[in-house]
């Protein structure tokens, strides 16, 4: 009756929980206005975790009366995880003493979301999954608006959350209809359950993923549930957008990858024509709307769309190669992102946070070293050969391609070629263009130089060596079985 | 069974929205019924009405609201659980251990942070 | 008796009109309000096929939904609270990124 | 639960979810929701959720409306644009809604089966929905949420301190 | 300090002109804010539970935190000083009840040893006794009034009655002396209207039997009451510069450790000749001033007992026709009583031209009466300095970050009297 | 059916015609004993045909008809609904919530045994906690809706006070709960029947005497009444939430008042004091330790319960209006500060030594 | 000190600002002139031997028919040194304003408002000279001679009536 208690799969939660606990504590602990120690923990903790999931990596196991699992594909997310927080870190630890926000529940609350992002990974009920979701997203509002000085980031963090419940709503729906028609939330019961079964069940299973689609949708933000990325990627702290790029999307994919491409894989063909429709909307209104934007982080988070639709793509392939490629992706985008977020914060100082495109104009030339950096960033989200970004789309697309979905794969390169444009206009801008004004973040930041040369490295290691990863990738979708 | 339970209780509260519902009217009826500018204006201690009261109101009460939600949850949890406490033994025990101690952790911080300070 | 279906029913009339008074209403607070509807709604969902199948789960979910519910509401009225610090007004067509 | 009481119940409990979405201003939407949640409550009851019905009415009606209320009443929320004003928007989101509450229904009321499950006609044991039998199920298989709660509580409570206190001391 | 400032910045930005301190400078959580949020307006008083003798504060709030305490008084004015202008000297002495009308006989002395002085009297050692006896009863039933009120106003309702109890007993002391119990016009030029009741010493005894075991019983409900200590201690806190400096005297200013008392630093009436101490305080709070004025009673009543041993016997007026009206039978029987008594009637005592300040200790602190005399019949300018007053203009002060609930026993402890006050 | 539900109308209607009045005895209670404790009269001038009650007829009779004729005041610029609305939210939960009390054991008339409890709910005490947590909106309708700011200090201030420590009341209740393993009353109030080493009566206040303490505290405060009556707090807040009500209205809050007094009296004695429990006295008569037995008829038997029953629940009545007049009121950060930073982690401490002993115990 | 020796004191510490010092009844009394009389009551509070460091009380007195018209009267007490001192300010009626003594005695404060408002004396560099006594609508100085004493300014009028159409 008592169900059986395996610490070892809840190990990297709890290690991550453990150092979100410390954080706080020694934030209680502490009284100066100096948190750098915090962060310290923090990205120690996380690499800590990161270390203990990949020594767990021969581990298969289902826990706590099978709500929860513990395998590759959870093990690959979690250091896809660790990674984001911990560069998130890194990078804040110099940008919050940059905008004023000394706040040490910043850095115990990144670590709580991420432990939400675990959950969601491993989540084998759709109960753990749904409570996992929650923990992250509200870490994620409360991040987001946590620079309450800027009123920007209170809006962002009102929108965020808003429509984030409004989509929590229908997640909770779908999640009920799924209940009515398995009589479970367990995934792997489901799993068993599913199948040719009577017409009112096989309603309210349908009901339920379309209901699991919406939500889902909201959280990826694809089109057309991507009405808030925009706004909160521009208002909340550039860490914390970062972040939410990098991370929260990763966790959401983790779920839906997990749901749709193992629980439901028999319902595949219901689902792939919504999502594949989702992809090409998604991808070309991402690209398009990013064209005009002026504004970097706004152009950012229409880009981030924009590869929420490449990714897609990847799941519309429904294969373990599609589901190797989106995995890949999500790491790859991890880095480039948050680097190209990074160098964003490198440019801005207090109260001037540059974020104009029109800032940018012959950075390149004044900053050679963040100018390289921004390059092979802007290259690798465009997908640029030799860097991280193309192998992922080259993953993604050739899956596409082998499931029959050729049609996706060319919207999808087309829409790549569109996305050039307004990457390649940044660099434009910034190697090109004459008497731009002396953008100058603070000078002496190495945490942030840190950040830099992690994400830059990785982006082109990624580049270079892409089928190390790609094999990691491709044995954890596979471990789902 | 549900009959049992809970018809009393309906019985009750149409008893008691009865009396209750009477009061008021007989408040209503029977009071005279002289109304003057002064009697309408709202009290503020002698002075003429300041305008409406419906304005801003501090946070702090609204931060014991917060804190008062999140351990209500807290305590529901808790009704189930002394009921199946005797079953579960130890492991109820240190299932709630841990779900009190975060919870304490959260106690903690508030009162560290000054939130439980009402000066 | 009415079966299962009457609830569900109701439970999906709530749902929408929680989503449709989400949409229409530009208040924070009462599009914060629809929301609790839709939860509700869910709830009851999940209530009615716990009894519907006898099965206990969907009565322990609705103890998990609430409290999301509440954790949301701390939350989501501390963000309004900090929005509203900065403009008196809780229009959503008045907070200038708000438009959708 | 015989029709004539689950009707007017269904119907009183729309009107307030109506009450809710149309009144123009909040203290009134709240007071409805309110009722609504109770209304809810009493359903509960009727679903043999006995506990779930007295947390619906401790945790909904009890905490989470008081809070909104206390919000409402700090910020003094004036009434609302009518809905009139914004007729596009509301007739698009309202055919929105109908035509997902036809798609929903219809399938459920006139197609072919019955919902998975026993049936509502089926007698309980009287440990169905009490306190025991939920608690059993709740720290046994669901320990694990159980647990996450606890972490998703202690966020919220960070972010509601960070987020509306005045000045972090 | 920091939550003065940021107190500060935002009642400056509240008026107009913002905080002009740089954005860096300023603390990040609450920088961009608007500054005048939550900020709740209230009026508390005139007619307000609390506001007893009639008076209002213009509050603003944050939540139940006091920003800024404006204080309105003059509810109460009757214009004391015009009316005393209009009278003959004597015909000043019943306004004088009316100051501080919980005292009235220590108002009653003080006017009349002020205008003693312009004239160059000296009284009788009886009627001196009597006016130090007197006196301290009032101080008694002044304290007794305080302390009741106040804690009856932070809810130990029944120490207020008790108080009350208390002080009946004293009134009726009082009426057997005096004839009236709160308008008693007790003192006259050169003296007192009549001599203590045969009686006295047993009257006063048995009250102060029975007003002994109610004192112990508020003792025991008030002083070691954690409630009531929590209340009290560490609210109202005047530091002893500033209590100097905003003219505090009496309690108040004995409650910040200034052994300051008018009976000791310029004896009147006598008070040399008894022996007793000033309580004072440490801390300057409500606490401090609680126990002050509880342990004052215990001193008045040493007075009380050193001047009733030592009661001189002999006259309670003096014996001089241009201030001291003629005995009954005189104006009846006699043409000199006759004239005397009309010229004293119709014109009054004749005060020689001058001034004086004349201070007493007032149950609230140094009651000083400034008279300015032009040699006519009636008082030319009568100043009073009301105790209560000063204290008045202090409470902003001493309210200054405290709550809402704590206006009720600081105001209580300057036991603000209206008459007094507003004169 | 019909007799059922006979039987149930005439406990409620029982219930209900012993609360209504016994709240206008409180009022007598409060004013003579106040009197007494105060050296003086108290209420001694209504009387009819001369017989004045020794003050009983100035609060059962002139008072109520009294408000009942006074004018009722909606002040301009109040919500009218909510105005009228408030008092009634008031009263109406705290009055319904005495259904759950059980009063007393079986009675058993021919051959049906009628549970002195109105309504024998399986989640009994919860149902208690939910009614105590509605009593808020009355509260906090009143403040705002009266358009008053001391009524909307008052208001909120209650509300604050009162979920504040509703927390408290519910992990003492948890903590009964653990002990008596059961959410129905009925079956504590019969666990505390037994006898402790044969002689004692097992009454909850041995098993939990710090939940007790807690459960009295948090009780007062819900009652609203000194030293925990500050969203009323006459001297600072006028009236708090009811400030602007006149009248019949005036008179549900103030009852609302008194009923939530005898509602928590009868919540101690039920959870700590043994309910309806006589010492010794069991169903069939007195059992006193030593093997003496009287035996009693049944019927007086449960009068003697219902006895014993109302007699502990005025006794903590009587008991909460003599610290009402003892000690002062508290102020509100410290009000705050014993809620949350004293009896909240008391509660918590509490519980998790009862489940230890319990643990120690069961192995 | 004597009276006699603090007003000799006085005199030395006030230089030609002391018109008159003397002691009546014992009272140490000095007049002082209205220029420059702002630095003298510093150095009252200043001086070591002085000390003045309470204001006890601050009054005018209206001599109607006599130029300067007015006369403030100042009470000082030395808490340390145990001494009293009256200083007087004769103010003309055509320009009665001296200034004011808040930023030296806390006490000033009301006092001044109070002098202002019962004589009409103005005090230059008040923070808030306002009415305090008196309403904000009355007009005149009450204790001036020239005020007549039955004057009457009643402020409220009669009124309240019943409204009859009130809706229910």
């Amino acid at each position: 009756m008592i169900p059986e208690i395996s610490w070892t799969i809840l190990l990297p939660t709890l290690l991550v929980t453990g150092t979100g606990f410390a954080v706080l504590l020694a934030d209680l602990a502490t009284t100066g206005p100096e948190k750098d120690g915090l962060g310290w923990i923090g990205i120690v903790g996380l690499v800590v975790t990161a270390i203990a999931s990949a020594a767990l990596w021969n581990t298969q196991a289902s826990g706590f009366d099978g709500t929860i699992v513990l395998d590759r594909y959870a093990l690959f997310f979690n250091v896809v995880f660790c990674l984001a927080a911990a560069l998130t870190l890194l990078m804040s630890m110099d940008y919050l003493g940059t905008i004023g926000l000394r706040s040490g529940e910043y850095y115990a609350i990144v670590l709580f979301a991420t432990a939400g992002m675990f959950l969601m990974a491993a989540a084998n009920d759709l109960i753990v999954l749904f409570l996992g979701l929650e923990t992250m997203s509200i870490a994620a509002y409360v991040l987001a608006g946590i620079w309450r000085p800027d009123l920007r980031s209170s809006e962002a963090a009102m929108k965020y959350f808003l429509l984030g419940a409004f989509a929590t709503g229908f997640l909770l729906f779908g999640i009920a209809m799924l209940y009515g028609a398995f009589g479970t939330t367990t995934l792997t019961t489901i799993t068993a359950e599913i199948g040719p079964s009577a017409d009112l069940q096989r309603t309210l299973a349908f009901g339920g993923v379309a209901l699991l689609i919406a939500g889902f949708g909201f959280k990826i933000a694809a089109v057309p549930f991507h009405a808030w990325a925009p706004d909160v990627y521009e208002g909340s702290p550039t860490s914390v957008t970062a972040f939410m790029a990098a991370g929260v999307k990763a966790a959401a994919f983790a779920a839906f990858v997990r749901i749709f491409m193992h629980t439901f894989a028999e319902l595949a063909v219901d689902w792939r024509p919504v999502l594949a429709l989702l992809a090409v909307v998604t991808m070309t209104v991402g690209n398009l709307a990013a064209l005009k934007q002026t504004n970097i982080k706004r152009m950012l988070a229409y880009s981030s769309i924009a590869h929420a639709g490449y990714l897609l793509v990847g799941m519309v392939a429904a294969d373990s190669l599609g589901g190797a490629a989106v995995l890949y992706y999500l790491l790859a985008y991890g880095l480039m992102n948050t680097g190209a977020f990074a160098v964003v914060i490198a440019l801005g100082k207090r109260g001037e946070p540059n974020e104009s495109l029109d800032d940018y104009d012959s950075v390149g030339l004044r900053h050679p070293a963040l100018g390289l950096c921004m390059t092979v960033f802007m290259l690798s989200l465009a997908g640029i050969p030799a860097l991280a970004g193309f192998t992922g789309k080259f993953y993604l697309f050739s899956a596409a391609v082998g499931q029959g979905y050729a049609w996706l794969a060319i919207i999808g390169v087309l829409n790549s070629v569109v996305s050039m444009y307004y990457y390649g206009g940044v660099l434009m801008r910034m190697f090109m263009a004459e008497d731009g004004k002396d953008v100058q973040g603070t000078t002496h930041r190495p945490y942030l130089t840190a950040t830099l040369i992690v994400t830059t490295v990785g982006t082109v290691a990624l580049g270079i060596f892409p089928s190390w990863a790609f094999e990691l990738a491709l044995g954890a979708f596979q471990s789902l079985g | 069974m549900l009959a049992d339970q809970y018809l009393p209780v309906l019985i009750m509260l149409l008893v008691a929205g009865a009396i209750v519902t009477i009061m008021v009217n007989a408040g209503r009826l029977l009071g005279p019924r002289n109304r003057t500018e002064t009697k309408l204006d709202t009290f503020e201690c002698g002075n003429e009405s300041s305008g409406s009261a419906w304005g801003r109101f501090s946070v702090k009460f609204y931060l014991t609201a917060i804190l008062f939600i999140v351990f209500d949850v807290e305590v529901v949890f808790m009704y189930p659980w002394a009921l199946v406490f005797r079953d579960l033994g130890w492991f109820a025990m240190s299932s709630m251990s841990i779900f009190i101690g975060v919870l304490a952790l959260g106690l903690v911080y508030e009162w560290r942070k000054g939130a439980l300070e009402w000066e | 008796m009415v079966p299962a279906t009457y609830f569900i029913a109701l439970s999906v009339i709530l749902f929408v009109i929680g989503a449709v008074g989400f949409l229409v209403r530009r208040n924070l607070i009462v599009m914060f309000m629809s929301i609790e509807l839709m939860l509700n709604a869910a709830n009851l969902a999940f209530v009615t096929f716990a009894r519907q199948q006898l099965n206990l789960d969907g009565q322990v979910i609705v103890f998990f939904v609430m409290t999301v519910a509440a954790a949301e509401v701390a939350v989501g009225l501390a963000i309004i609270i900090a929005l509203f610090r900065h403009r008196e007004t809780l229009n959503a067509d008045e907070v200038r990124m708000l438009r959708w | 639960m015989s029709p004539y009481v689950f009707f007017p119940l269904a119907a009183t409990i729309i009107a307030f979810a109506l009450g809710v979405v149309l009144n123009r201003h909040p203290i009134r939407s709240a007071l409805c929701l309110a009722v609504t949640l109770f209304l809810l409550a009493v359903v509960f009851v009727f679903l043999d959720a006995h506990l779930v019905a007295a947390l619906q009415i401790i945790v909904y009606a009890g905490a989470i409306l008081v809070l909104f209320l206390f919000v409402i009443m700090l910020l003094n929320l004036e009434a609302d644009v009518p809905l009139k004003r914004r007729r596009n928007m509301t007739l698009a989101a309202s055919t929105v809604g109908v035509i997902f509450a036809a798609a929903t229904l219809r399938p459920l009321f006139f197609g072919a089966g019955e919902l998975p499950g026993i049936g509502l006609e089926a007698p309980v044991d009287a440990a169905f929905g009490s306190a025991e039998a939920i608690g059993h199920r709740l720290f046994t298989h669901f320990v694990l949420p159980f647990e996450i709660t606890s972490v998703l509580l202690l966020v919220a409570v960070l972010g509601a301190v960070v987020l509306a206190k005045k000045r972090m001391g | 300090m920091a939550e003065k400032a940021a107190v500060d910045e935002k009642v400056m930005s509240s008026t107009g002109s913002a905080g002009a301190a740089s954005p860096a400078e300023r603390d990040s959580a609450t920088e961009g804010m608007s500054p005048i949020d939550e900020i709740m307006e209230i009026q508390m008083g005139p007619s307000h539970p609390a506001t007893h003798g009639t008076i209002k504060f213009n509050l603003k709030l944050d939540g139940e935190e006091v920003i800024e305490c404006d204080t309105e008084v003059g509810y109460l004015h009757r214009g004391f000083e015009k009316m005393v202008e209009q009278g003959t000297w004597t015909q000043a002495i019943p306004y004088t009840d009316r100051l501080n009308y919980v005292s009235p006989l220590i108002n009653n002395v003080g006017f009349s040893i002020a205008v003693e002085r312009l004239c160059g009297i000296e009284v009788p050692p009886r009627c001196q006794y009597i006016r130090v006896i007197m006196s301290e009863v009032s101080r008694i039933t002044d304290h007794l009034t305080c302390l009741g009120m106040a804690a009856s106003e932070i809810g130990a309702l029944t120490v207020g009655f008790l108080t009350n109890e208390a002080r009946e007993l004293l009134w009726d002391i009082v009426e057997a002396v005096t004839g009236a119990r709160v308008t008693v016009s007790y003192t006259r030029l050169g003296g007192v209207t009549r001599d203590l009741p045969p009686d006295f010493r047993q009257r006063i005894g048995k009250a102060f039997e029975h007003l002994h075991a109610l004192i112990e019983d508020c003792d025991k409900l008030l002083t070691r009451n954690r409630i009531f200590f929590d209340r009290m201690s560490g609210i109202g806190i005047m530091s002893r510069e500033d209590a100097i400096s905003y003219g505090l005297t009496g309690p108040l200013l004995r409650a910040t450790g200034v052994s300051y008392d008018v009976r000791k630093s310029d004896p009147y009436s006598g008070y040399e000749n008894f022996d007793f101490d000033i309580p004072v305080g440490e801390k300057g709070d409500n606490y401090d001033r609680f126990l002050v004025r509880f342990n004052e009673i215990e001193q008045s009543l040493r007075i009380i007992d050193q001047a009733l041993d030592t009661l001189p016997d002999g006259p309670v007026r003096i014996d001089d026709p241009r201030f001291v009206l003629p005995e009954k039978h005189d104006v009846y029987n006699s043409i000199e009583g006759l004239m005397n008594h009309f010229k004293l009637i119709m014109e009054g005592a004749k005060v020689p031209a001058g001034e004086v300040y004349q201070a007493v200790e007032g149950a609230n602190g140094e009651l000083g009466f400034y008279i300015v005399s032009d040699g006519s019949g009636r008082p030319y300018r009568c100043r009073v300095r009301p105790p209560c007053f000063l204290g008045m203009a202090a409470l902003g002060k001493m309210l200054e970050g405290h709550m809402i609930a704590d206006i009720i026993p600081t105001f209580g402890m300057i036991n603000m009297i209206g008459g007094e006050c507003d004169r | 059916m019909l007799i059922d539900v006979t039987i149930i109308v005439i406990k409620v209607l029982a219930v209900i015609g012993l609360v209504m009045p016994l709240a206008g005895i409180l009022g007598w209670i409060e004013r003579k004993g106040s009197a007494l404790i105060h050296d003086r009269v108290g209420a001694n001038r209504a009387s009819i045909l001369g017989f004045s009650g020794a003050g009983l007829v100035n609060t059962m009779v002139a008072d109520p008809i009294k408000f009942i004729t006074k004018e009722d005041i909606i002040p301009r610029g109040a919500d009218r609904l909510l105005h009228t609305l408030a008092p009634c939210i008031n009263l109406l939960p705290v009055l319904i919530a005495f259904a759950v009390l059980p009063f007393g054991d079986v009675l058993i008339v021919g051959d049906r045994e009628i549970n002195l409890q109105v309504a024998p709910l399986g989640v009994g005490v919860m149902y208690l906690l939910a009614m105590m947590s509605l009593g808020v909106y009355g509260v906090v309708l009143g403040g705002w809706a009266s358009n008053n700011r001391w009524a909307l200090l008052g208001g909120i201030r209650g509300s604050a006070q009162m979920i504040s420590y509703e927390l408290p009341m519910g992990l003492a209740i948890v903590s009964m709960i653990l002990t008596y393993n059961t959410l129905d009353l009925q079956e504590m109030a019969r666990a505390q029947g037994e006898l402790l080493w044969g002689w004692l009566p097992a009454w909850g206040i041995l098993y939990q005497p710090v939940a007790f303490v807690i459960f009295l505290i948090a009780g007062i405060a819900e009652s609203k009444r000194i030293p925990f009556d500050l969203p009323e707090s006459e001297s600072e807040l006028i009236s708090g939430y009811f400030t602007e009500y006149s009248g019949v209205k005036h008179l549900m809050f103030f009852m609302t008042d008194f009923v939530e007094v005898i509602i928590v009296s009868g919540m101690i004695t039920t959870l700590f004091f043994g309910g309806w429990q006589v010492p010794y006295l069991s169903a069939t008569g007195f059992e006193f330790p030593g093997d003496t037995a009287i035996a009693l008829p049944h019927l007086l038997v449960v009068v003697l319960q219902i006895a014993a029953f109302t007699i502990k629940t005025v006794f903590f009545c009587w008991f909460q209006i003599m610290i009402r007049w003892t000690v002062p009121r508290f102020r509100y950060d410290q009000l705050m500060q014993l809620g949350w930073l004293g009896l909240l982690p008391l509660g918590f401490v509490n519980i998790i030594a009862t489940a230890l002993m319990i643990l120690a115990t069961q192995d | 000190m004597t009276a006699e020796e603090l007003v000799d004191k006085v005199r030395s510490v006030g230089g030609k600002l002391v018109v008159e010092a003397t002691t009546p009844l014992g009272d140490a009394t000095v007049v002082i002139q209205r220029e420059g009389a702002l630095g003298f009551f510093r150095s009252l509070r200043s001086d070591t031997d002085l000390d003045f460091d309470m204001l006890v009380d601050l009054t005018a007195v209206d001599y109607l028919g006599r130029e300067p018209r007015f006369e403030v009267v100042y009470h000082f007490m030395s808490l340390s040194k145990g001494h009293r001192l009256r200083v007087k300010l004769p103010v003309p009626s055509s320009d009665a304003r001296v200034h004011s003594l808040t930023e030296i005695w806390k006490s000033a404060n009301w006092l001044e408002r109070e002098a202002f408002d019962m004589m009409g004396i103005h005090f230059d560099g008040h923070p808030d000279l306002r009415r305090i006594l008196m309403y904000e609508e009355f007009v005149g100085y009450p204790l001036r001679k020239d005020y007549p004493v039955d004057k009457r300014q009643p402020l409220t009028e009669e009124r309240d009536p019943i409204i009859k159409d009130w809706k229910f």
